[in-house]
């Protein structure tokens, strides 16, 4: 059972390694393809200096050749290069960097919408019909509804402006309040609808009929007996969603001036910044790949007939 | 200021926050290409040369490492050598002494191939440079600059230069240490950082914020008032914004175009519009039709007759309505190419001496009176290639234009501006939005038909505007001389009544243009220079390929209890002197 | 009730169905669903299949339709073998299927008359739309169902009336030979008897032949004119269905036989059962030897060692056991 | 006093397309130590009396009116602090399905110790005792490592006899048995059906025996309920149900049995399909399939009447015949 | 107990003798009526109407989307057209910014001169635009990409995923490992390559057709739409078709002698309907998001037709002073999505039942 698990994980690493194989090829090559290169500016620079500085990083080689240096960099020596726009800085230390502050950022906008929504669903779908689940409804699917940079503005415009209660630059104290704020009320939303339609569907199910024959009543049903299976969908959505929010939201990064690596990410695309978007794209397909992995893996652990196949 | 939202004083008096722009892509002075990290990097290094305010308030050029600014003595081949003596006591942050050797290397650096820095092309006018990037350059070669002591530096320029001080103040002209920048990262980090200017680098955290803290050991530190400058690192100008107005910030370099009439109205103290060097234009691509189908036009002819159209409908802009109802920042309405702030050597303005009217300067008149003149002129010129329609007052047969524009909310509103205005003409025109690396590559390669465009000068000479438009020139984006273009024998110019030995009738743009401006770059008489240099910017502006909108400005908040606070013309400020009024 | 000098219709030899198992990360397993497996019928007979729930019946039916590809042995219809894709196509016109589950079955989305002759649009078997239409009608009636149901969808019926659709649209093609997997199973006692009512009354009429598939030793006895009984993908006895019903020779069939329970509390009451210790194993570990033997009570060493041959012990009854002769 | 008795029950679902009427004036006692069988086709309503005993109907089901008496206490509206006492204590029940009345997520020891812990003041240890012991009880080999596993680890069977332990862990009064052996085979079933025998005989509690097939209750019932749309048709001892039905749907299920005695022959089924509870006739619910139907059993429902000491039925045949001066047992 | 029970159960005297007659067939069928026939479908339908909330919500869709298509044949102002700025004369800045009712110089002047001037309901923009109109005309545009985008996102989704689905095995495994390349894949970067890429070949294809005054920004969402956003479908779609494809019916299917395309065609994609209605009602949000998160970076519709998110993200350069123009769009956006997503659920709820226990 156990080298079964081993074995499984180990053939989905193998898999993630060649989807992040993959993805690696695909980017280098339209990355290349995109028109306009790292070296330009609003001022052209002349064409021997162009020409320098791409043979300063290697860009005048053949694009086959210059794949196969960077794959092989990046496998054997971990070595991501150098960040071609930002002068003298290594693309992994600019990624750890934005890492930090998104990781933070993402992860407590995560879990605050994990624990919100799961509780908001959860007595949702105990009150089922009653004002109280039909305001918790509404408001969630108005949250669903509203694109993060009006919702983000909002907040500004109301706590920062208005209220002044919290900084308006994600690096100061407390800066970090409204961004994970906005951040979360999305998922936290969409996990709100997630976790009370699936726990209707588990209170609906023969074991808790079971249950209550037992003479197991109310919130101990709840949170005993459907919480676990009901938290499956909710684990679906989840691991994608916390690798897709722990890389950076560029809208709640702009608008808050977090310093994270979703900006980075954007500002490394429209600059060409080619190892950047490289190493980026390299960080940000392996999380997803993990996160899907431990998401398959948590949904073993919470429910035992998932065979890892 | 009056201000409807409430803004905290200022707490921490050693203390200013400001906001220039985002996190800058380097601080290694020779790498350095953009005003905000210069900003920075002004005050962390000193140079042979650095910019003051005087008493009238006006930003002058004054020694900083040298002695004095010396002027240079012109040599028999028409080089022209300076020699600096430095100041004595100066030294890096680290506690060891700046010497002439430091200047050399770093000048040597900044202008080298191995760095190919996007500046490098700064120190082409030092004896040398050519060689450094010659075709069959070994790497071995070096600028004519030569440290004959620890105190002295001897550097030779290839002929007379007008604004060579200001070149010393430049940030890529800094001095940096051999064995500080052996270690490739070592700007990128405050450990690793050494300086030699009034502030030594003491935080950096990427994206959010650079810290520099005043260094007693500088040689006048005295003078320094202001103890830290945080220089915050945002792009957003409505976080810019929203900092500045709950007061945590003292400046901000940006403000959200659609803000700004509520702004000068409710911070009238604050905003601050400030004049800077550079040209907002639309660019026409030379190559581009724009007669009608039927036209039977050809040559020389077919040429002036394009120029004309294009003149034309240069003058059915209206450049008071895009300054004041579209950039609203104080800009100027620009009837030349270069721009506003220039100044010619006895200190007037070049774009005020530009054209041959009396009444008005410039190539056409842009007062608000001219305007109906100026369109029903357009519209008789235009009529010539184009037919009619009385009833509806439009043309009918112009061809459909593509107007290209990368995003941004300003440039986008521009572009809507030209479409409406001429659509009212009939004159049918697309815009397009573009991401800016792809802009950049779609406009450089002539693959448009008109291009919103602007050119900001690095130093206060027209040069500046004028050579980048030699046919091999890689700003060339209204591709003079190439493409089509390249055969067409439209162009005539007559040098000889200045004694030089140049006269073509109806030659090519490289037989004509690219020898003006080579003639231009050696000539060493400041007044026949000018003029001729006017007389490029007439033959630029006679092919209508550049229509002149507005000169920039710098618009900037900063709080009203900063004193002692100065910018220059170039954009570069100054937060040394800084105190706070109580 | 004899069929003797009846000509044989299907026949089935040493059929084998293996499926293959992911067990672990890389490796598969063959799960034997049905092993080793012969019999056949003969031309308006009904053969009862019966045995426990995953011993393979459904798996035999489908096999023999081709449903699956068989792993190996043959299958004759009509004394030619089905071999080819060509076999296939037209042998479907002739052998027809009865699912377990009216209400899976039937594809909510169609009407009962679509449903119906989709065999008929599959195949072509008509020129006309009225050609068509006509042949609803009679298939309905066949089955008892009435003319204006012909528009409404399968939701709107009960379990029996949908059990008849099915069965209608069997009979779409005018087989010879119907497969019928439990079709009575999901069914109500009173209802069921309507079905297993007008399946005898169709073979009369249209002379078919079976193979019905069930538990319910009652159904099976009551429909079948011989029965056969399957253990974990093996056969382990055939015989008339009297017989086995009254003589059942394998321990099996025995405590098959006795665990029905009988409508009667008297005889129920006096009934001697033999239940059957222990569960099921696993067909992907199936026991070696005779499957059988760990619930068997006169199980011995020698069962462990082979299987037991599948041989006729009285005229027409086929058993498959070591100790067939010593324990009766 | 009988130990449960129900008086009138009448359950409805209240559902988008209008009121089920799924159980419709039920009445019978049950004493202590009995079996009682409770038969019927599907969807008459077996199942919702039980669920309406133990009061764990689905969000849209109500006891309309009617009693339920627990050893004289009244369990209807009694709410759910008296339920929970109730409930897995003094009353108990196996479902149909066991495949999925377990709770896929927790072992099976949770599962087992959960009302042992609920309703006795034992601690976990001893509570793993009693678990493992009545793992043992229901024939569970090796339960102290099952109780570790997980009910997708189980056979059908298996899980079936957890079912039982469960509910007999507390020693209830009542074991209500819904269809305990429908899903199950027929070998599997006949051990499950000896299991509950012997252990009532050891017990000694009452059983409600809950099933459509008429052998099951042959086998298992000391008393008879025939259900038909919700209500009672006909009640009595096993032999009087079986050798001398007096309701024409008793008579028509013992003939749609396929059995020794028809073999051979075309069996006789009840013609028509089931009643729609929505559409429920203003007579006799069965009438329209009834052969025999007179023009009465149209109109108007018959009350249940007795036929002997201990049998009773509701069919106006029987009121037919005792008109045309015959007896009803003949 | 009597020994009689008869006697004293019933009063036999209350019945007449033609009572215990048989009653006839007819007279039985009489009571049992069929149900009205209805289609799945219909019932569907029936459970929508009842839900009010998913009524009130089409409704709303269906009033905008009319809104957005006709509104701006009767308009009297139009979209790009820029009210201070008249042929010949200095532009009249005083058209710029109007708040909601005000009006510009001349027109005030004409109303003094007893005109009737139509009022500029939500003001002007910065470039003296009508913004009703805009707003409108944004609608129309957010709309058009939501419904476009998500048929696109439908049919690559559909074919895909039940090609996967249906046939399994080595297909199914290769196609989800793409799926899985395509949701780590930058998006941002695919749409910058796109544009730039499908420009040049767009718009020549494009040229003088309608969709031209679109752009070829728009036109390569689309198709970035088509290429990275169909995953979610597909899977959805696949994971529906495995499922079905265990179902009876398709086995009763082959065993008839139907082939894949028959059973996909027949028995697969109509039972997928509703699940494929449903989740392209949720589409359309979702592409409607995705088009204004693009219009913040600048990758939107070409200037200067407007989007609901070009709008927004417009007038968060002013947003403090002109608040109401961002609020406006931003409340349009999340009506729509809003009702979207209510009508939705409500679909879901009347459609498939199975998840709304
Ligand atoms: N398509 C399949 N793939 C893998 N295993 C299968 C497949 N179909 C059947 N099996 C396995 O083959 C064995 C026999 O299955 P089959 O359905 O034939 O049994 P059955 O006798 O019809 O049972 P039941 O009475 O439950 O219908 C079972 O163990 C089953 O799990
Ligand atoms: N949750 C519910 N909502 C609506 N109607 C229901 C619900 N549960 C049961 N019913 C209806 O109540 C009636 C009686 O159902 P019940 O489950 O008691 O039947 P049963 O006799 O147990 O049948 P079976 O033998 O199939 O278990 C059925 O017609 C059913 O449709
Ligand atoms: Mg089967
Ligand atoms: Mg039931």
């Amino acid at each position: 059972m156990n080298s079964k698990t081993l074995l499984y994980i180990l053939k989905r690493l193998l898999l993630a390694v060649v989807t992040v194989w993959v993805v690696i090829t695909v980017t280098f090559f339209v990355m290349h393809a995109v028109p306009g290169g790292p070296f330009q500016g609003e001022k052209s620079m002349t064409e021997a200096a162009q020409a320098a500085l791409e043979a300063k990083y290697g860009l005048d080689k053949p694009l086959a050749t210059q794949y196969v240096t960077y794959l092989k960099d990046v496998v054997t020596k971990f070595d991501f290069g150098p960040s071609l726009k930002q002068k003298g800085r290594e693309v992994v230390d600019i990624i750890a960097d934005g890492l930090k502050t998104s990781a933070r950022l993402g992860l407590e906008a995560a879990f605050i919408a994990l624990i919100i929504g799961v509780v908001l669903g959860s007595v949702a779908a105990l009150k089922r019909n009653s004002i109280f689940d039909r305001i918790i409804m509404v408001i969630t699917t108005a949250f669903v509804s509203m694109p993060s940079f009006i919702m983000g503005t909002l907040l500004l415009t109301i706590f920062s402006i208005k209220l002044g209660l919290f900084p308006a630059n994600g690096a100061a104290t407390n800066g970090l309040v409204l961004p994970v704020v906005t951040l979360s009320l999305y998922p936290m939303a969409y996990i709100t609808r997630l976790t009370r339609s699936s726990m209707l569907d588990v209170l609906g199910q023969d074991y808790i009929r079971t249950a209550r024959a037992k003479g197991v009543s109310g919130v101990k049903i709840i949170f005993g007996h459907a919480l676990k299976n009901s938290l499956i969908p909710v684990i679906t959505y989840f691991g994608p969603m916390l690798a897709g929010i722990v890389t950076g939201s560029l809208v709640v990064e702009q608008i808050f001036a977090v310093p994270g690596i979703g900006r980075a990410f954007v500002s490394s695309i429209t600059n060409r910044d080619y190892t950047m978007i490289m190493g980026t794209t390299i960080v940000l397909a392996t999380l997803i790949v993990i996160m899907n992995l431990v998401s398959d893996i948590l949904y073993k652990i919470v429910d035992p007939r998932i065979n890892l196949d | 200021g009056c201000s409807g939202a409430s803004k905290s004083s200022v707490t921490n008096k050693d203390e200013i926050n400001v906001c220039l722009g985002s996190e800058p892509q380097t601080l290694d002075p020779a790498l350095n290409s953009a005003v905000d990290s210069g900003t920075v990097l002004a005050h962390l290094f000193s140079g042979l040369a650095k910019w003051e305010q005087d008493d009238s308030g006006k930003a002058v050029l004054v020694a900083d490492a040298a002695e004095e600014l010396v002027d240079g003595v012109e040599n028999a081949d028409g080089t022209v050598t300076y020699t600096y003596t430095l100041k004595d006591g100066l030294t890096w942050s680290d506690g060891v002494a700046v010497t002439a050797k430091d200047f050399e290397f770093a000048w040597n650096r900044a202008a080298s191939v191995a760095l190919a820095a996007d500046y490098g092309y700064m120190f082409d006018v030092i004896d040398g440079y050519d060689e450094v990037w010659a075709d069959d350059a070994t790497g071995n070669e070096k600028l004519n600059v030569k440290a004959t002591d620890d105190k002295t530096l001897v550097v030779t320029l290839s002929n007379a230069v007008p604004y060579w001080n200001e070149l010393l103040a430049f940030p890529c002209y800094y001095p940096v240490r051999e064995d500080v920048v052996a270690n490739e990262s070592w700007a990128t980090d405050p450990s690793t950082y050494v300086s030699n200017g009034a502030y030594t680098l003491t935080g950096w955290s990427h994206n959010s914020l650079i810290t520099v803290t005043k260094n007693d050991n500088y040689i006048d530190a005295s003078e320094v008032t202001m103890k830290t400058i945080n220089f915050y690192l945002s792009d957003d100008a409505n976080n810019q914004l929203t900092n500045f107005q709950n007061g945590s910030w003292q400046l901000i370099d940006d403000v959200p175009t659609n803000e700004i009439e509520n702004l000068k109205t409710n911070y009238a103290d604050e905003f601050v519009v400030a004049g800077q060097l550079g040209t907002y234009y639309v660019c026409w691509n030379i190559n581009e039709e724009l007669l009608p189908s039927t036209s039977t036009l050809t040559g020389t002819e077919k040429t002036e007759a394009e120029a004309e159209i294009r003149n034309a409908f240069s003058l059915l802009l209206d450049r008071n309505y895009v300054v004041e109802g579209i950039a609203q920042g104080g800009q100027v309405p620009a009837s030349s190419f270069v721009a506003m702030g220039i100044t010619e050597a006895d200190g007037s303005e070049f774009y005020q001496n530009a054209g041959d009217s009396d009444s008005y300067d410039g190539y056409f008149d842009t007062s608000a009176d001219a305007y109906s003149d100026n369109c029903a002129a357009a519209v008789e010129t235009l009529k010539k290639y184009y037919t009619y329609d009385e009833s509806t007052k439009k043309f009918t047969d112009v061809p459909t234009l593509t107007y290209l524009y990368n995003t941004s909310e300003g440039h986008k509103a521009i572009g809507e501006y030209v479409q409406s205005t001429l659509a009212n003409y009939g004159v049918n025109i697309q815009l397009e939005n573009q991401e800016w690396a792809t802009f950049l590559t779609t406009r450089k390669s002539g693959d448009y038909s008109i291009a919103r465009n602007g050119w900001l000068a690095d130093y206060n000479d027209p040069i500046t505007f004028l050579d980048m438009w030699t046919t091999a020139s890689g700003n060339n984006d209204v591709q003079f001389g190439k493409g089509d273009n390249a055969d067409v024998k439209a162009y005539s110019l007559d040098l000889t009544s200045y004694g030089y030995d140049l006269n073509v009738t109806n030659g090519t743009w490289a037989e004509t243009y690219d020898e003006l401006i080579t003639i231009i770059k050696s000539c060493t008489d400041d007044t026949v220079r000018y003029e001729l240099m006017h007389k490029a910017e007439d033959m630029l502006m006679s092919t209508g390929c550049i229509t002149p909108l507005y000169f920039y400005t710098d618009l900037y908040m900063v709080d009203d209890s900063v004193e002692g606070f100065f910018s220059t013309p170039l954009g570069f400020k100054y937060f040394m002197y800084v105190t706070y009024a109580d | 009730m004899s069929n003797e000098n009846k000509k044989t219709l299907v026949e089935v030899k040493h059929l084998k169905e293996y499926f293959n198992i992911n067990v672990g990360a890389f490796k598969t397993k063959p799960l034997k669903a049905v092993d080793d497996v012969s019999f056949s019928i003969k031309e308006g007979e009904t053969l009862g299949l019966v045995g426990e729930s995953g011993c393979g019946k459904t798996t035999v039916g489908r096999t023999i339709l081709n449903l699956y590809k068989p792993t190996s042995g043959e299958i004759w219809f009509d004394g030619k073998e089905i071999k080819t894709k060509k076999d296939i196509k037209e042998f479907r016109k002739d052998a027809t299927m009865v699912f377990q589950d009216p209400y899976s079955s039937l594809n909510p989305r169609m009407t009962v008359s679509d449903i119906i002759a989709e065999p008929l649009d599959i195949h072509k078997m008509y020129k006309t739309k009225q050609e068509r239409q006509d042949r609803i009608l009679e298939l309905m009636s066949y089955v008892g169902l009435n003319s204006e149901h012909a528009s409404r969808y399968a939701h709107e019926f009960s379990g029996g009336q949908r059990q008849r659709i099915g069965i209608a649209r069997s009979l779409a093609v005018d087989p010879k030979f119907i497969v019928c997997d439990e079709p009575v199973s999901a069914l109500d006692v009173s209802i069921q008897a309507q079905v297993i009512n007008m399946f005898e009354e169709l073979q009369d009429k249209l002379n078919l032949t079976y193979l019905f598939i069930a538990h319910d030793l009652l159904v099976v006895r009551h429909i079948s004119d011989r029965i056969a009984v399957m253990y974990l993908g093996k056969m382990v006895e055939l015989a008339d269905a009297d017989e086995i019903y009254k003589r059942p020779l394998h321990p099996y069939s025995k405590s098959l036989m006795s665990a029905v329970p009988i409508p009667d509390p008297k005889i129920a009451r006096e009934n001697q059962r033999i239940v059957l210790s222990g569960d099921i194993p696993s067909p992907l570990n199936a026991p070696s030897g005779c499957p059988f033997r760990t619930r068997c009570p006169h199980a011995t060493a020698a069962c462990a060692e082979s299987m037991p041959e599948f041989k006729e012990v009285s005229k027409g009854h086929f058993v498959a056991c070591h100790r067939v002769g010593e324990i009766n | 006093m009988s130990l449960l008795e129900v008086k009138d029950l009448h359950t409805s679902f209240f559902t988008d397309a209008g009121e089920v009427k799924a159980v419709n004036g039920v009445s019978f006692n049950l004493d202590e130590g009995k079996v009682l069988g409770i038969v019927g086709e599907s969807g008459s309503g077996k199942s919702v009396t039980a669920y309406s005993i133990m009061q764990i109907l689905a969000g849209a089901g109500k006891i309309v009116s009617g009693s339920i008496k627990f050893r004289g206490q009244e369990l209807v509206n009694s709410g759910e602090s008296v339920m929970k006492t109730i409930r897995g204590n003094k009353i108990s029940i196996i479902f149909q399905d066991p495949m999925t009345s377990l709770n896929p997520t927790y072992t099976i020891g949770k599962q087992l110790m959960e009302a042992i812990l609920l309703h006795t003041d034992r601690n976990k240890e001893q509570a793993r005792e009693r678990a493992i012991e009545m793992l043992q009880l229901v024939n569970v080999n090796e339960p102290e490592k099952r109780m570790k596993q997980y009910p997708h680890e189980f056979s059908g069977g298996m899980r079936q006899r957890v079912m039982i332990a469960m509910a007999l862990a507390c020693e209830p009064d009542i074991l209500i048995a819904d269809e305990p052996t429908t899903a199950l085979d027929v070998t599997i079933q006949a051990q499950i059906l000896e299991l509950m025998q012997n252990i009532q005989k050891k017990l000694g509690m009452a059983i409600i025996m809950i099933t459509h097939d008429l052998g099951v209750v042959a086998q298992m019932c000391d008393e008879v309920i025939v259900m038909y749309a919700g209500s009672i048709c006909e009640q009595g001892t096993a032999d009087a149900i079986f050798y001398n039905p007096c309701h024409e749907y008793t008579k028509g299920l013992i003939r749609s049995i396929p059995t020794d005695a028809n073999s051979g022959q075309r069996l006789k089924p009840i013609s028509g399909t089931p009643i729609d509870l929505l559409n429920m006739p203003k007579g006799c619910a069965f009438a329209p399939r009834c052969e025999q139907a007179l023009k009465i059993c149209l109109r108007e429902k018959c009350q249940r009447m007795q036929i002997d000491a201990d049998h009773q039925a509701a069919c106006w045949m029987n009121v037919k015949k005792l008109k045309e001066g015959g007896a009803i047992n003949e | 107990m009597s020994k009689n029970p008869f006697n004293n159960q019933i009063d036999m005297e209350n019945y007449m003798a033609d009572d215990f007659e048989t009653a006839t067939e007819d007279e039985k069928s009489y009571i049992v009526q069929m149900r009205p026939a209805s289609t799945f479908f219909k019932d569907g339908v029936k459970r929508l109407l009842k839900n009010k909330v998913a009524t009130v919500c089409f409704f709303i869709i269906v009033i905008i989307t009319l809104a957005a298509i006709f509104l701006p044949m009767v308009w009297p102002y139009s979209y790009d057209t820029m009210l201070g700025n008249t042929p010949g004369q200095a532009v009249d800045s005083s058209y710029n910014n109007l708040k909601p009712f005000e009006y510009g110089k001349t027109e005030l002047a004409r109303i003094d001169a007893g005109e009737k001037i139509f009022p500029h309901i939500f003001g002007t923009d910065s470039q003296g635009r009508d913004y009703f109109i805009r707003v409108v005309y944004g609608t129309r545009i957010s709309l058009a990409v939501g419904f476009f985008a998500s048929i696109i996102v439908l049919i690559i989704g559909l074919t895909i995923g039940s090609i996967s689905g249906y046939f399994g095995g080595k297909i199914d495994m290769i196609i989800m490992r793409i799926v899985d390349i395509i949701y780590s894949l930058p998006d941002t970067l695919m749409v910058i390559l796109l544009s730039s890429v499908l420009k040049v070949t767009l718009s020549t294809a494009l040229e003088g057709t309608p969709l031209e005054k679109l752009g070829s920004n728009m036109i390569s969402l689309f198709i970035v739409f088509g290429l990275l956003y169909w995953v979610s479908m597909a899977r959805l779609i696949r994971g529906q078709i495995l499922s079905l494809r265990e179902q009876e019916y398709v086995l009763a299917s082959k065993a008839a002698g139907a082939k894949g395309k028959w059973v996909i065609l027949k028995h697969l994609l109509p039972n997928c309907i509703s699940l494929v209605i449903i989740s392209t009602a949720l589409q359309i949000p979702s592409a409607i998001f995705t088009e204004s998160y693009l219009s913040f970076l600048g990758l939107g519709v070409n200037a200067p037709m407007p989007s609901l998110g070009s709008l927004a993200s417009d007038a968060l350069n002013g947003i403090s002073s002109y608040a109401y123009r961002m609020v406006i769009p931003a409340v349009v956006i999340s009506l729509i999505v809003l009702s979207l997503n209510l009508f939705g659920d409500g679909l879901r709820d009347a459609f498939d039942p199975k998840l709304n226990k």
